[in-house]
């Protein structure tokens, strides 16, 4: 297992009730795996996730998909941004 | 000289623009957006900006990167405030320098456009009777 | 409220764009045009504008009328300089408020070629080794 | 005849010499007529005519042609205006 750091804005972090979580993750999880874990634990994120509204992140960086997760790493579950 | 900030202080829209001003440039172009006091018919009483700080500031350094590399611009100067905020109180604020003000203009225009699809900020709307964090859309029209 | 001003004073583009800043509206987009230093590879010393001033402000009331007409905006603010002006000082300014910034942008842009192919104001070019009044041209580009 | 302002700025007024005049025009002249008459009395000015740089205003508007000048009137004579 390893560690990684788990970070949740506005509308994801009302839901999850926590803004930043440790979470403990299979070795070679991919980042879909990752993600899928972390959602499963927060019953709130599942509608939005299902509806598609979900951004994720990876070390600050938008997750195109197949990224390896490792020890330590920061990620991150928000809906659309609403900035300007 | 580019910079991309946030702040939790008001921002100064003039300082913004001449910040950016380079000698051989002749125009530059500024976006001052703030907070409207009626969405859709309903008045907000004012408004909440949350961000994902580290990772915003770094998709800000992106969007100057790309700017520059597709517009023939001089220099850019962006500050979105964070935290709460008034009616009338600007949100955020980009200033575009270049020889040419038609550039300017376009790069301003594509500038917040992105900064609006992509930058992790969120706001939230508090009403008299109830508060809404604004869920954006990826095809952000304006 | 909109304004169209002469001045010979230095303009404040921060105090332009705010005056203008109405309740219903999102974004101001401000254009800010100052002198530069080198046109065409040749530096200049310094400007000189002169204007034909009660018809000047009237072309600009015109300007302003007509922009409204064009566009959805709700409020516009120009500021002409005239008299000497150093490197890297603002000659002129527009802002342009708007409930959707698209508007706005059009409308700047639209304001600032007009205002420089039919507001009567005359730049004079002072360079080290002599002087030229710029003559404009009715297809101005930019 | 009748008694009229004229002004000139930026490279007329330095090609006129002056910057502000009065001119005695004949009644019922044309702001075509009109504009003729003073250009001719400065030659200076005959060139910049002559390459259709000039612009001319009646009354603090852009003369269209055919408008009738009258007693008073304030006539203006410039090139290409470059603000901005």
């Amino acid at each position: 297992m390893m560690k990684v750091t788990v970070l949740f804005f506005g509308a994801t972090a009302d839901e999850a009730g926590t803004v930043n979580t440790e979470f403990d993750l299979p070795a070679d999880s991919s980042s879909e795996e990752a993600f899928d874990t972390i959602i499963s634990t927060f019953p709130g994120l599942t509608a939005n996730r299902d509806r598609g509204d979900l951004l994720y992140a990876l070390n600050r960086e938008y997750v195109s998909g197949g990224e390896e997760i490792k020890e330590g790493d920061e990620l991150a579950v928000f809906t659309a941004v609403s900035g300007g | 000289m580019d910079f991309y900030e946030l702040t939790t202080e008001p921002i100064d829209v003039g300082e913004n623009a001449r910040r950016i001003v380079p000698q051989e440039c002749g125009a530059t172009v500024t976006l001052d957006g703030y907070v409207r006091r009626f969405t859709n018919g309903r008045e907000t009483e004012y408004l909440l900006y949350d961000a994902y700080e580290p990772m915003a500031v770094k998709e800000m350094e992106k969007l100057v990167a790309k700017a520059k590399d597709k517009f023939e611009i001089s220099n850019i100067g962006i500050v979105h405030r964070l935290g709460r905020l008034e009616i009338g109180e600007t949100s955020v604020v980009i200033s575009v320098a270049a020889p040419h003000r038609r550039a300017a203009f376009e790069a301003c225009e594509w500038l917040i456009k992105e900064l609006k699809s992509k930058v992790p900020i969120w706001k939230k709307e508090v009403y008299s009777d109830g508060e809404v964090w604004v869920e954006g859309s990826k095809q952000e029209k304006d």
